[in-house]
């Protein structure tokens, strides 16, 4: 399943929007690139709201345009958020949010008001005016109507802006199910690191009016270099099965010989598969095996390759004993200091662990 | 079946009505319905297929016009002269004189539009006889039709008005006192009347046409400031 | 304090029937033309914008009587209508009515060109992403979010109506029952200077529009779409 | 084609100057009132909004006799002029502007309202911050953001105040160079069945209004301001 | 300096907001709480946007509200930012910045607009209509225009939540010096952790309509629970003197006792007093001074607190030789495997540490 699009539009002198591309409609896409880069615009033809001549949009097998052949937006089953708040004025809060729900055919119908308003945290506001709502209960109201015609196709632009990090915290998981198991696909617009990691499936790269690259979640995190890490710096993604919890509520992550501990904070049982999210910063590296600290993970690692010094700090690959790849970013000095060369074991030390989805 | 219908100048309404009353009386099944307005206004309509059975003009050069152009079914024919007055609201105007127009103390004098209102020519005629009309040319206001100039009159707007003597005899009008003007400062007006050509196929009409040169009606006409033919 | 006479009822029965066919047709025949007009700023809309207003210009009588001349039996309309076997339009309730929608239609048109203007397409956009098809955003989205400029359309088409005699009288010919509407009878009657009737009749027009628009307006003020 | 004789040079310049002057005079006042009725939702404004609409109601003669009863020397207003010395308004320049505003009030009000309405009080939010007074609110974003609610006001006061005689004609007694307005002009000609004049001036005025309609909208068009 | 609101405001049934607060005016006041808490409402009183009867506001001194006394808006030169974009639709970006420059005394103006476009990134919008522009540039246009008012105060309501990354590192530096160097006091809702600890000197917390409590950063950080840590974990400020850059661009920060060394990431010379901010997960204790080690931080402190543990974390407050507050983040397990006790002195390992301001 695949969404293909091909266009060319140039709304203004200095922009031009050229495409030629497929994206994979599994799970979560994030659109990433900085402010004017097209991201809108690229959301708005796939709505068809910009309907650009000669342009070809094809989703699962479906045409949505081609030539002469041009599929309306209210045919084409799309939960749409727009950047800007768009809710309905006249309409109240229950009335914007039925709108699309009451224009949805029964049988199509998987979500319904009352578990996506719970979920919004947005049930005691049914009865208001739009214009007594705040800019994130706004959001939120527009989130959940798109979500309310059980799309096929989810089209978020920054969709979370405005709320805050609880809100989001309540709402991700919900977006992560439903691109999981409801198999909806999303393409989510977002300038925030944290969401694209935690959601994301692949990331789309937008740069000046192109796709620079489409790389899954796991090659975005491999490369150190990624836009995404403009602020957090690298990060290594492992994934191995999560044990049933010790007595101190740690979990083992991983087969023994590349052991770590996770602590637990949901009450899910074990599970096969799961990733672990652990920044390279978090990660220092020790010629001896430590005692005595409260670092508790402790991998045996081999360097893979030294990446140069940028703005003073010196990123690292290891290869942790089960073979998969972990960066540790530590400052020049300490790889000056411990003398670190490619093929060298040691120890790395993981400081903090997080556990994605 | 269909009523007759008349179309008639708007200064015959109140003695158009009372012969209709008339004739009613003696032709309790007839249904007569008059239309007033300005002559013109009605020529035109009949011109372009007005459903009207009879016109009462103003005038006699409407009528003619009609049965030139083919849709009269008999000759124009006179049923009544007209005369006009000078009439007043905030002067004493029986004893107004056409010379007295020219005083200052009278700011506005109302006639109706002489372009197309033939009461308004008749004014016009005669004021000029009277050598007054180049010395009132300032202080003439002109209504679209005869009941127009009598209404700006009768808000005292205009001090004076020379209007229909048809209408300076309506009750409301008659509270206050009119002055005849003389008929040799003007032509005589006389209105004529036809049969349209839709009008000449109905009996009904012809009775009532007839109706119109009888001493009743003529009666009626006298007593409504006419003058018979 | 008056009482209505069967020519008065006749009359008020025949303003009626015109006032609100006259409305409601003209509010079909605006929309469509509105919503074109207000979708781009070609020199085609701006030609037909200002056409639409041109009917305003003309003394109402003098426009009675070009109507009059296209509408009547030697007229173009009439001729073609006659032809096929139906009747002219000259002095019938369809021929005022004809007169009464072609007048009043910038009263119509121009509002409703603005208030859709004024709208914005993203509502529309957001209802298609809802799934609504184009008449359903239209009833749904459009109308209600520009009910201001119906409201002004239809106020103003139905005042102007109701007050409009000139074209009526020329085109129509004051006929009873057909095209002798309540404001013919109280110029009728004020120009016979039956001043009680004219006054009365004049009155109760007042206060039946009064009541009419008050009530249009409270209802429509109810529903005032604030913008946050 | 067709010679204007002085006659109709004096009507075309009377009627321009009553329709420059009703048009300005009234967005004066119809924009406060305007702003007033945009404002709420109170009983007093649906009241004021629906009075506003009233003149239209009434036969133009038959208001006109009103305002002649009103404006002259033994009415309300005229007497109270008198009585400061001044003179009453019947059959003046003065009264036939009164009259044409007090007419058209309601195509400059309700257009303006609802534009008003439809405006949201955000951009007003934004200028004030920015350090904007009252006045100058008004000039730099409401007017311009209102701009269309203002063209539907002016030209339909224009177009309707070019076309108007009933009013004009009782109140004004069609004095030549003060009171006699190209519409009763082109009204005396189609009664005195002088096709040829009525139909010269028509054409004039219907070329002439056109012309102005058209330049309105095409500058209008020029400056709609999209809504994202 | 500071501004005294004093207001009880219902604009619905189910919200009431109660102000009674003095606010400081230096530098960045950061407005923190949950969707819907009042922020926005609050910033819109003091502008004077909403006319609460009976509510009192006093701006440095000026009274801005107070009974029947009432000074509007556009005379309390105050630079706003709308939550929602609000720019004037009729003008270009050019004219919509100019609109408070030309009503701004040129006597009074201190920012022009070439310094605020080339800092905002929008040079090449200038003659754009307004409808021609995407999210990020409005939100920058808007912030633009706030700031060419030369302001009195700044109140932002989430001026950067449509940037991106890069786009908000290169604005922060500026407000930040605009309230630290202009002396314009900026007070700005934020979802944003990362912006608040960037920018703010005091943080606001609403909940509910009513002002929870006011405190400065470093109270903020001091306290772990704090809601500006729902995502990141508790944060230490260190305050101290930095040095000038060793041989591998190192630079020492605190006095020798207490000396930590900082990678140098812009070239500005030795300070005073700068902060460093340090993550609790960042910081792991260790009982032997740790050797071969790539953690370049190591600073021997004295535990002062143990917090009991929540969601499988425990927090450390320790005191530095330097007798400042540090915070470290361990698992329940290394509390007891290390057998961790007050008044225990042991080694901090200092991860990463990130400059602030
Ligand atoms: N007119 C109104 N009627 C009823 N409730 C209102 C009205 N206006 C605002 N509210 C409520 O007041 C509360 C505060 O709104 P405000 O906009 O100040 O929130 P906020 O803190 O800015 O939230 P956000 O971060 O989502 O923008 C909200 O819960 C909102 O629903
Ligand atoms: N009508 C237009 N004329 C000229 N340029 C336009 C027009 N519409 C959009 N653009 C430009 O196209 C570019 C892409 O806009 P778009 O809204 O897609 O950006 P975006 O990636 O969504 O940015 P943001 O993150 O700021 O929302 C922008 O640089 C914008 O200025
Ligand atoms: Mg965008
Ligand atoms: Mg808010």
């Amino acid at each position: 399943m695949s969404l293909q699009i091909r266009a060319r539009w140039q709304p203004g002198r200095d922009f031009e929007l050229q495409l030629d591309c497929e994206l994979p409609l599994t799970g979560v896409t994030a659109l990433f690139g900085r402010s004017g880069c097209g991201k809108t615009s690229l959301l708005r033809i796939i709505a068809g709201l910009e309907r650009v001549p000669d342009a070809q949009v094809q989703f699962a097998g479906q045409s949505w345009q081609r030539g002469r052949h041009f599929v309306p937006l209210h045919k084409r089953r799309i939960g749409l958020v727009f950047q800007e708040h768009s809710l309905l004025p006249h309409l109240s809060v229950r009335d914007n949010l039925l709108y699309g729900y009451q224009r949805t055919a029964p049988a199509l119908r998987r979500l319904h008001p009352p578990e996506v308003t719970a979920m919004l945290g947005i049930d005691d506001l049914l009865d208001r005016r739009i214009d007594q709502l705040s800019g994130g209960q706004r959001q939120r109201v527009s989130l959940g109507r798109a979500l309310l015609i059980s799309p096929q196709l989810l089209l978020l632009d920054e969709p979370m802006a405005a709320l805050d990090t609880q809100t989001k915290a309540d709402i991700m998981p919900f977006l992560a199910r439903m691109a999981a198991e409801a198999g909806v696909p999303i393409i989510m617009v977002s300038h925030a690191p944290d969401e694209v990691e935690r959601l994301a499936d692949q990331v789309v790269f937008m740069q000046q009016g192109r796709i620079e690259r489409i790389e899954s979640l796991q090659q975005v995190l491999a490369r150190p270099d990624s836009p995404l890490f403009a602020d957090t710096g690298a990060v290594s993604v492992l994934q191995g099965p999560l044990g049933e919890p010790d007595q101190h509520g740690m979990r083992p992550f991983g087969p023994p010989e590349a052991r770590l501990w996770v602590p637990t904070s949901s009450s899910s049982g074990a599970a096969e598969a799961t990733r672990l999210r652990i920044l390279a910063r978090d990660v220092s590296l020790s010629l001896l095996e430590p005692r005595q600290i409260s670092i508790q993970n402790q991998l045996p690692v081999t360097i893979e390759h030294l990446y140069p010094a940028q703005q003073q700090r010196c990123l690292i690959a290891c290869r942790t004993a089960q073979g998969q790849l972990l960066l540790a970013e530590v400052t020049p000095r300490a790889v000056s200091q411990l003398d670190l060369q490619v093929g060298q074991k040691l120890y790395a030390l993981i400081k903090s662990v997080a556990l994605l989805a | 079946s269909e009523p007759i219908r008349i179309a008639a100048a708007a200064n015959m309404r109140n003695a158009l009505e009372e012969i209709i009353g008339r004739f009613q009386q003696s032709h309790p099944t007839a249904r007569v319905e008059a239309v007033y307005g300005s002559s013109g206004k009605m020529t035109t309509q009949i011109i372009n297929g007005a459903p009207y059975d009879l016109f009462f003009s103003a005038d006699m050069t409407f009528p003619q016009q009609l049965w030139t152009v083919g849709l009269a079914a008999t000759e124009p024919a006179v049923y009544a002269q007209g005369r006009i007055v000078l009439w007043s609201t905030t002067l004493d105007a029986s004893s107004l004189t056409l010379d007295d127009l020219t005083d200052a103390s009278i700011r506005r004098i109302a006639i109706a539009q002489p372009a197309h209102a033939p009461y308004g020519q008749l004014a016009q005629q005669a004021m000029t006889q009277a050598g007054v009309w180049e010395a009132v040319q300032d202080k003439l206001v002109y209504g679209e039709s005869i009941s127009h100039a009598a209404q700006m009159t009768q808000s005292g707007a205009a001090q004076v008005g020379i209007i229909a003597q048809s209408l300076a005899v309506y009750p409301e009008l008659a509270v206050h006192g009119h002055a005849l003007i003389d008929a040799r400062l003007h032509s005589p007006l006389q209105q004529g009347y036809v049969i349209t050509r839709r009008g000449g196929e109905r009996p009904p009409v012809l009775i009532f046409a007839d109706f119109i040169s009888s001493a009743t009606a003529q009666q009626i006409l006298l007593a409504h400031g006419f003058e018979l033919p | 304090m008056f009482e209505l006479g069967p020519a008065e009822w006749q009359a008020i029965q025949v303003t009626f029937r015109l006032c609100l066919n006259t409305t409601l047709i003209l509010l079909v025949l605006a929309t469509p033309l509105a919503w074109w007009l207000a979708q781009g700023r070609s020199t085609a809309r701006v030609v037909v914008h200002a056409v639409v207003a041109l009917p305003l210009v003309l003394p109402p009588t003098v426009l009675g009587f070009y109507l009059l001349i296209v509408l009547g039996p030697r007229g173009f309309i009439g001729q073609g209508l006659e032809s096929i076997g139906l009747q002219h339009l000259a002095f019938t309730f369809e021929g005022i009515l004809i007169a009464s929608v072609l007048y009043s239609m910038p009263f119509a048109v121009q509002p409703l060109t603005q208030a859709f203007q004024q709208l914005g397409r993203r509502p529309v956009e957001v209802a298609s992403s809802l799934g609504a098809g184009l008449l359903d955003r239209f009833v749904s989205v459009i109308l209600p979010l520009t009910r201001g400029g119906f409201v002004v359309a239809a106020t103003l088409t139905f005042a102007h109506t109701l007050g409009e005699f000139g074209v009526i009288l020329m085109l129509g010919g004051s006929i009873p029952g057909e095209t002798k509407v309540l404001s013919v009878l109280i110029y009728d009657h004020a120009e016979a200077m039956n001043y009680p009737a004219a006054h009365s009749l004049s009155l109760l027009l007042l206060i039946f529009a009064f009541i009419t628009l008050f009530v249009v307006y409270s209802i429509n003020s109810r529903f005032v779409v604030s913008k946050a």
